[in-house]
């Protein structure tokens, strides 16, 4: 199927009528996704948006219920199940929302709040045309042009987007704009990234055995340990939970974290396991590339680039892929 | 949570006909942490503190929160109350609920929710509160007197006399001062070396008293009652053990050197005793201007002393002592008016002398045996000009203040002349005449009539002429431009700090007002202590004053110090600020703004990763620090924290407030 | 370990507590205590397996992640030793006030293996309280578990928790020796004076048949652990409890990794065997 | 250029050679021409990893702070701002300068706007200089983009921190990256204390970003790092430039990190100061 | 907080007062029975140096309108130099607020003797008559606050 570019608008109003849309927009001078509010340019070429989607999902503060104190405590959890679509989400945005979901629906536990609003988005994914120079999705593994896990997935047909559902909740989709959907398209999929990374197969495991290898006393050294890799990074998903106290009322939040803060693992005593940023940036590195993989059978680098553009301190986690592949 | 008991008082109807006091302590019971809550006629009676002991029991209470009047009033009573709880008597916060609230309010409904308000704040910052204890340190009574002039030599005989010990410090060979140096003083025109050489000898021979002279203070840490100071006794090269005071070296000694003592009009020898009655009668060697010790020829002195009590090896020695207090008597100067005002001719007449100069001239033992002699030609002068508030009084040139003992010694030397030398004029020039103290305003009048002829104005110039000074100024009351003719010019300089009062004062961790003289606690209650406790003010280091004041000051101070000593330990106030070294980055933006060299930094052990390291923190000495928080909020980091009123219990309040 | 139980007993979601009363506050030393916990309603809040954790927070002011020490019909109980603000604001409570608690979380001790084994049990300080939810568990099931061996130390003879159990009620079980030793004696201290790893050594333990379950300070830990080994144990048969700093308890919130591994799901049981296996950041 | 590229790598390279230093802080290459990184050059072979170009924008001096017990003498190349940022952390003595190298090479801006107000391209303090001094110019525009900001009304003024704020991410990169933010645990990460809370909302932005101003503008270097390593492009220097200038009209003239050892503003006071509050 | 928006509308306002000189001042305008607004909370400090400028902050953050910091003159100060820092911290945070949008009206700081109860009653009057004029404050205040409480459904 697919959609008339001039119809855009059109399209996402059907889909604005019963859901929050966010779309790639802009918002003083960062790309990033925003609630589409009935007009706004729909930025879905160029760079890929500044910040990833993620906090759509797992919001970046998220309460989760409020308490009351006193003789007998009352706890109340906050139940929100909001109705959204993502529109225009990439392929490296979209395999981290199936590291997510890895990380919030499985091994044991569920965990609600993700899950609600999971269970509640529509993901219309966006074939990328245009890799920056920092993107290497497709030496993760990855195809920039088709996202599997999206509801539907679209691509450029130059005056058309070419739409197609993947899921039932896609097909919905498509059903529900079919006014404005024509038959047929064909669009361009031949993009490739330009910037090639040696993530071979075996690196994670190779890694795994490398904790102690002398590589990690060079690459983590220019590290600042603010947190801006994991803040911008799709796929990092650590939070602290922490409450905020009125008088005797109060709300229990959880909100994002990084391992890359020096208080990030230290203990009540003082005890650190990770007491320098050799131990934090080896930890983030190996989660990316080797732990997550031992754990879910797939890394947790998307290949989006944000981290290696935004990094303070220049650091670059493709140099030490490479770097780590060569030892 | 905590256990919080809440107690709000009626105070009669101070409080209940404003503040509905029941609805108070039933809001406090939603309160996180309140346990108990009720209101009550008076709290501060007999069984209203009973009640709150009663309910500590009942309800094992751990803090509590009284709504009264203001804690001005009444903190300490409930403290003490706690002491005979389980209660620690620091787990108390009042609520101010009278004079801030029923006092100032007419609506009982808006009186009332401010009361609430308030007690809220209470409850919330008492819930962070936790246990302090008072702690006792001993007082070592023994006094240190830093300065020798009449300040010192009486605070230090009031001490010694009431039996306690006290170190008397004094850089220069002799006690005295300046008050040694006077003529007369005024009004009653007493012998000022008649009155205080007694006292001098009284000091040397004091059981009590240690006298140190040439010694300077060189290092003071430590708080009160436990001051540890390091003392530097300047090498003599002579053994006052063995030294007799015979004088032979003196008057065998080749070398002059014009003497201090009679400001420049004569000469001593490079060994001397500054003057005949000096305390200790011995002499020292002047090492500037000694051949011996200078060129290493000479050495007369050693070859006629017949004790051998010349060592020309003497070298500086330090020692220390802990002392429980500390009075500071160092003293003034006279402004250098020299550079100052060039207009009289700045220093280059011999006969524009300062009134410390016409003091020596006109003294017995002085330079010229108490005749008054112009120094440049010996001769006596018929015609004198005075000028009062030279340096004081001109903030352009000198210094704001008034120097206060002008006026009155102005007097007496233009009385002094007109009494000497019969048929002389005595010109004063003045701004004011100011006369406040016993028999002073008589004196003034008994000068005038003497004949001295003041002059209303200010001198503009001061230039020779043919051998005689002409003073060139204006006569404001007339309104004319004025000279005057004189054969010898007055000049009544201003007091300024004695020299080093700077290095002191930075010893002993106590401020200075901008021009120099050393901060008195409080400008009218706390006149005689300083912000440091245990050290204390006498005299003119703290602002000019004359001899009777500063006399008065002394004893004052020494009455103060008697005071410390007569308790054998002093409690401290817990409330002060404490480190959490864990946090501390050691950057001492805490120590530059402490006005009591309470905070220093120190070097810790602590580690880093697996290495051991030396690391700087600040560290606070409880006993120097008043609890003012200044540093606490100069931390950036929070590691520095006022213990009672910590950042966490008001950020408390602050929440609380707003709710 | 033992078989990850991911019963869920929060009303559907982990992250939200349910209120517990706490029914009764035991004093074991003057820094630590014990609070026995019940639902509002009277019953147990959940049936946690020996060796599992359950997130407990004073309401308005933080949770932490505490050990289930004991379990009774309708109630559960954890000690908790005084170390920062969270843990002072419970030892502030009084009995009756409500706190809440969410769990059980992590895996427990492999009760299964561990049948027809002798059994030493090590602790050290408040070390004993993961541990004594297992003696607790073999001393209710006593016919499945060989002899045992209850070894104990703190600091000072004040500072040893549930003294109760160790001076009256365990030494009276069938075939169970209890040895204590605390670091510094005291004047009415008759007991065994030395640091645990010593006195493990001093007790010439022969492995055969014999497992370890080992809980105590990490110092402590090592060297034990090192003693064990020079006396003929192996990894395997040495298990030991981890303390990572844990926020969700849920294996969601990433800071307790170890590797791969998240100590608040996959441990916090491990034997020596398998730590050996984890990267060296504990 | 080149021939400064030699000079420093062969002044490395005899340093490490002669063991003067540990190692060296310095910039290396990246993958692509126009980024450089901060790197450690810790064995002389290594020495010509060391760059020199117009893209050396990163601080070198605050990553002494990571080895503040160090064996032997860290070396590190500075440049003007550098050198500012050793003074600024020796002043709060956090560092001591007998454990540092200098190695000064005078700078002649960088891919960096806050270059063009640069007062001081040569470095203050160095133990060896590398090529020779630029040209300093006065900047005459330094509070010119504060000023202007301060005619807005207040409401304006709020609007426009309110929208900046709104997209901070708390990543604290500002603060990690300042030469002036050098305390053992930020205010900002002692939740417990009760400071700020850990959610990442516009006012708890709004209030770390005055904070931060607050705690770091007396003592402002002035190197612009803050604003450089922003990811959502905050203009945080107006923060601090503002503090700046009040100090210089209340204060007078006033900089920070020279080689003087004035305490800074708030610590130190005169009894003539200004008093508004009569 | 829908009580804030009506025309009875009574601002917060928090005032720092030094225990020597401000709060002993207030206390005699009580002994006096002097009047002023019942808006007016003192949170008493020892010396106006230990207020923390991020108190004031955490005060606009929690709903206050406005913060008054109160000392005892230059020269007075029962810590000798205690209010030289609070000028210098004081002057240089109002003007940092006012530039990001807090009216200076809103953050004042005044010196108040013990024996001035008519001044500390002149000038809470007048703050508190300033801030009323200025309405209620929005800037800074956080979420929880301006949303109107915990537990909304």
């Amino acid at each position: 199927m697919q959609l008339k570019k001039t119809d855009l608008t059109g399209a996402l109003k059907i889909l604005a009528a019963d859901a929050s849309v966010f779309v790639p927009g802009e918002i003083e001078g960062i790309k990033r996704f925003v609630l589409w509010d009935g007009e706004s340019d729909v930025d879905l070429g160029g760079a890929n948006t500044q910040l990833p989607p993620k906090d759509i999902l797992f919001p970046c503060t998220e309460k989760m219920y409020n308490y009351k104190m006193g003789d007998s405590i009352e706890i109340k959890e906050i139940v929100e199940k909001p109705r959204q679509v993502i529109f225009g989400i990439r392929p490296c945005d979209m395999r981290s929302i199936d590291c997510m979901d890895h990380v919030f629906l499985e091994k044991g536990f569920v965990d609600s709040y993700y899950s609600r609003k999971r269970e509640n988005v529509t993901l219309i994914a966006m074939g990328c045309t245009t890799p920056e120079r920092t993107c290497f999705c497709d030496s993760m593994g990855l195809d920039p042009n088709n996202a599997p896990n999206a509801d539907v997935m679209m691509n450029d047909g130059g005056d058309t987007l070419v739409l197609e559902a993947y899921t039932e909740k896609g097909k919905a989709v498509l059903e529900a704009l079919n006014g404005l959907l024509s038959e047929g398209g064909q669009a361009k999929k031949d993009t490739a990234c330009t910037l090639k990374v040696n993530m071979t197969p075996e690196l994670p495991e190779k890694l795994a055995g490398m904790f102690d290898h002398p590589i990690w006393d060079e690459v983590t050294r220019a590290c600042i340990g603010c947190a801006t890799c994991t803040y911008v990074c799709p796929t990092c998903y650590c939070f602290d939970i922490d409450s905020d106290n009125h008088g005797a009322e109060g709300t229990k939040f959880r909100c994002w974290d990084s391992c890359m803060f020096s208080d990030y693992t230290r203990m009540a005593g003082g005890h650190d396991p990770r007491p320098t940023k050799k131990e934090r940036v080896r930890n983030r590195y190996m989660h990316k590339l080797s732990y997550f993989h031992e754990r879910y059978g797939q890394h947790l680098c998307v290949g989006c680039g944000r981290c290696v553009e935004k990094c303070p301190a220049h650091m670059d986690i493709t140099m030490f892929i490479d770097k780590a592949a060569e030892v | 949570m905590s256990r919080i008991g809440v107690f709000v008082c009626h105070c009669g109807t101070n409080i209940a006909g404003t503040v509905d006091v029941a609805r108070v302590a039933e809001a406090m019971k939603a309160e996180p942490g309140v346990v108990f809550a009720t209101d009550y006629k008076y709290m501060c009676s007999e069984p209203g503190q009973q009640m709150v002991k009663d309910m500590i029991k009942e309800h094992k209470l751990d803090r509590i929160v009284i709504c009264s009047c203001t804690p001005r009033m009444h903190e300490n009573t409930f403290r003490k109350m706690l002491k005979d709880t389980d209660v620690n008597p620091y787990m108390l916060e009042i609520a101010n609920i009278r004079e801030q609230c029923s006092w100032v309010h007419t609506d009982k409904e808006k009186a009332t929710e401010k009361a609430i308000a308030l007690a809220r704040m209470a409850v919330a910052k008492v819930g962070r509160d936790f246990p302090l204890f008072t702690s006792t340190i001993p007082i070592h009574k023994k006094a240190l007197v830093i300065g020798g002039g009449i300040a010192g030599i009486q605070a230090a005989l009031d001490i010694a006399d009431a039996g306690y010990q006290v170190t008397l410090l004094e850089r220069e060979p002799s006690i005295g001062g300046r008050m040694v140096m006077l003529d007369k003083t005024f009004p009653t025109l007493d012998c000022s070396a008649c009155i205080s050489t007694p006292k001098m000898v009284e000091v040397s021979a004091h059981p009590n008293i240690e006298l140190r002279t040439s010694c300077e203070l060189e290092d003071v840490s430590g708080y009160v009652g436990n001051f540890e100071v390091t003392i530097r006794q300047k090498a003599r090269y002579v053994n006052h053990d063995i030294c007799t005071g015979c004088g032979l070296c003196e008057t065998k000694c080749p070398t002059k050197v014009i003497s201090e003592f009679n400001q420049g009009m004569s000469e001593r020898r490079a060994i001397y005793k500054s003057f005949a009655q000096a305390v200790p009668a011995k002499p020292v060697i002047d090492p500037d201007h000694c051949r011996k010790l200078q060129e290493g020829k000479c050495g007369v002195c050693q070859a006629v002393c017949p004790l051998k009590a010349i060592n020309f090896e003497d070298k500086d020695t330090t020692f220390t002592d802990t002392y429980g207090a500390i009075i500071v008597s160092t003293g003034y100067q006279l402004i250098q008016w020299q550079d100052l005002y060039p207009e009289y001719g700045g220093g280059r007449f011999k006969d524009v002398i300062s009134g410390l100069q016409f003091e020596r001239l006109v003294n017995a033992s002085g330079p010229t045996e108490g005749h008054i002699l112009r120094p440049s030609d010996q001769t006596e002068p018929k015609d004198v000009v005075i000028v009062k508030c030279v340096g004081s009084r001109d903030p352009k040139k000198g210094k704001s203040y008034c120097s206060r003992a002008c006026c009155m010694y102005a007097a007496k030397h233009a009385h002094q002349i007109l009494e000497k030398i019969p048929d002389s004029n005595v010109y004063v020039f003045y701004m004011d005449v100011r006369t406040p103290g016993k028999g002073y305003e008589e004196f003034y009048d008994r000068t005038r009539k003497d004949g001295a002829n003041y002059i209303r104005g200010r001198v503009a110039k001061i230039y020779k002429e043919g051998g005689r000074l002409i003073c060139r100024g204006e006569d404001s009351l007339l309104g004319r431009q004025v000279t005057v003719e004189a054969d010898l010019v007055i000049l009544e300089t201003a007091m300024v700090p004695a020299d080093g009062i700077g290095e002191v004062v930075h010893k002993l961790g106590i401020a200075m007002d901008a021009d120099g003289w050393v901060q008195e606690a409080h400008p009218k209650l706390r006149p005689v202590e300083t912000q440091t406790a245990g050290v204390y003010l006498a005299g003119t280091c703290q602002g000019p004053k004359d001899i009777p004041d500063t006399v008065a000051q002394a004893s004052a101070a020494a009455a103060k110090v008697c005071g410390l000593f007569s308790k054998s330990e002093m409690e401290t106030s817990p409330m002060t600020s404490k480190v959490d070294q864990s946090k501390c980055c050691g950057c001492g933006h805490c120590e530059v703004c402490c006005p009591y060299k309470a905070i220093t930094l120190v070097e810790i052990d602590d580690r880093e990763g697996p290495k051991k390291i030396r690391r700087t923190v600040a560290s606070v000495n409880s006993g120097l620090c008043q609890g003012c928080g200044c540093c606490a909020a100069a931390c950036r980091t929070g590691a520095i924290d006022l213990l009672g009123f910590t950042n966490d219990q008001i950020l408390r309040e602050v929440d609380a407030l707003c709710q | 370990m033992g078989e990850i139980n991911h019963e869920c007993t929060c009303h559907g979601n982990p992250l939200v507590p349910q209120v517990v009363k706490v029914i009764k506050i035991t004093q074991e030393t003057p820094d630590v205590k014990t609070f026995r916990m019940q639902t509002p309603d009277g019953k147990k809040p959940f049936a946690p397996l020996p060796g599992q954790l359950g997130m407990i927070s004073v309401v308005g002011v933080g949770e932490g992640m505490f050990s289930i020490t004991a379990q009774g019909e309708d109630w559960i109980e954890s000690s908790i030793k005084k170390v920062g603000m969270l843990t002072e604001a419970f030892h502030e409570l009084a009995e009756g006030q409500e706190i809440a608690i969410r769990g059980p979380y992590g895996n427990h001790f492999p009760v299964e293996a561990l049948k027809g084994k002798d059994l030493i049990f090590i602790g050290g300080g408040i070390g004993l309280a993961p541990v004594r939810s297992l003696i607790r568990y073999c001393m209710e099931h006593r016919e499945d578990y060989g002899h045992i061996d209850i070894v104990y130390g703190s600091r000072s003879p004040e500072d040893l928790c549930f003294k109760e159990d160790l001076f009256q009620n365990w030494p009276k079980e069938k075939d169970t020796r209890v040895e204590i030793t605390v670091d510094r004696g005291n004047e009415t201290w008759e007991g065994n004076v030395g640091f645990v790893p010593a006195y493990v050594e001093e007790l010439a333990f022969s492995p055969e048949n014999k497992k370890v379950i080992l809980c105590g300070p990490p110092i402590m830990i090592k060297f034990t652990s090192e003693a064990l080994v020079r006396m003929g144990f192996a990894k395997e048969d040495v298990i030991t409890t981890l303390e990572m700093r844990m926020k969700c308890g849920i294996g969601k919130c990433g800071r307790c990794n170890i590797g791969s591994k998240y100590v608040c799901l996959d441990g916090p049981v491990f034997n020596l065997a398998e730590l050996d296996e984890l990267p060296d950041e504990k | 250029m080149s021939s400064i590229i030699e000079e420093l790598q062969s002044t490395v390279k005899k340093l490490l050679e002669d063991g003067t230093v540990g190692y060296v802080i310095g910039w290396g290459a990246t993958r692509f021409p126009d980024r450089t990184t901060p790197v450690f050059i810790t064995r002389p072979e290594d020495a010509h990893k060391l760059v020199w170009n117009h893209y050396c924008v990163n601080g070198t001096a605050k990553y002494a702070l990571d080895d503040r017990y160090p064996e032997k003498k860290i070396g590190i190349i500075i440049r003007g701002c550098d050198s500012r940022a050793v003074n600024r952390m020796i002043q709060d003595n956090q560092l001591k300068r007998e454990n540092l190298y200098l190695i000064g090479i005078p700078c002649d801006g960088k891919e960096n706007p806050v270059c063009e107000g640069c007062q001081h391209k040569n470095p203050l303090v160095y133990d060896v200089l590398i090529g020779t001094p630029v040209e300093e110019k006065i900047n005459p525009d330094r509070f010119k983009e504060v000023a202007e900001f301060e005619k807005l009304s207040q409401d304006e003024k709020y609007e426009y921190w309110a929208k900046q704020y709104d997209k901070c991410i708390h990543c604290y990169a500002c603060r990690n990256v300042c030469p002036a933010c050098n305390c053992k645990e930020c205010y900002a990460d002692q939740y417990r204390v009760g400071w700020q809370g850990k959610q990442n909302n516009r006012n708890s932005n709004q209030v770390y970003g005055l904070t931060r101003a607050f705690h770091v503008g007396d003592r402002c270097i002035e190197c612009g790092e803050c604003e450089r390593v922003c990811p959502m492009g905050l203009p945080i220097m107006r923060q601090t430039k503002k503090m700046l200038k009040d100090i210089n009209d209340l204060f007078g003239d006033y900089e920070c990190g020279l080689n003087d050892s004035r305490p800074h503003v708030l610590g130190e006071f005169d009894l003539q100061d200004r008093d508004e509050f009569m | 907080m829908s009580v804030k928006r009506d025309e009875n509308w009574e601002p917060q306002i928090l005032a720092f007062c030094c225990n020597w000189c401000t709060y002993t001042g207030a206390d005699l305008a009580g002994l006096n029975r002097m009047k002023y607004p019942e808006n007016v909370r003192v949170v008493r400090v020892p010396c106006s140096s230990r207020v923390n400028p991020q108190f004031i902050l955490r005060a606009f953050q929690k709903g206050c309108d406005g913060v008054l910091v109160c000392g005892c003159h230059p020269g007075d100060c029962h810590y000798a130099t205690g209010n030289y820092f609070t000028r210098r911290r004081f002057m240089l945070m109002q003007r940092l607020l006012e530039y990001n949008g807090i009216d200076p009206k809103r953050f004042q700081a005044r010196w108040i003797s013990g024996s001035e109860a008519a001044k500390f009653r002149d000038t809470v009057t007048r703050v508190s008559q300033e801030i009323k004029e200025l309405g209620p404050n929005k800037k800074f205040q956080e979420e929880w606050y301006s949303e109107g409480g915990a537990g909304n459904e």
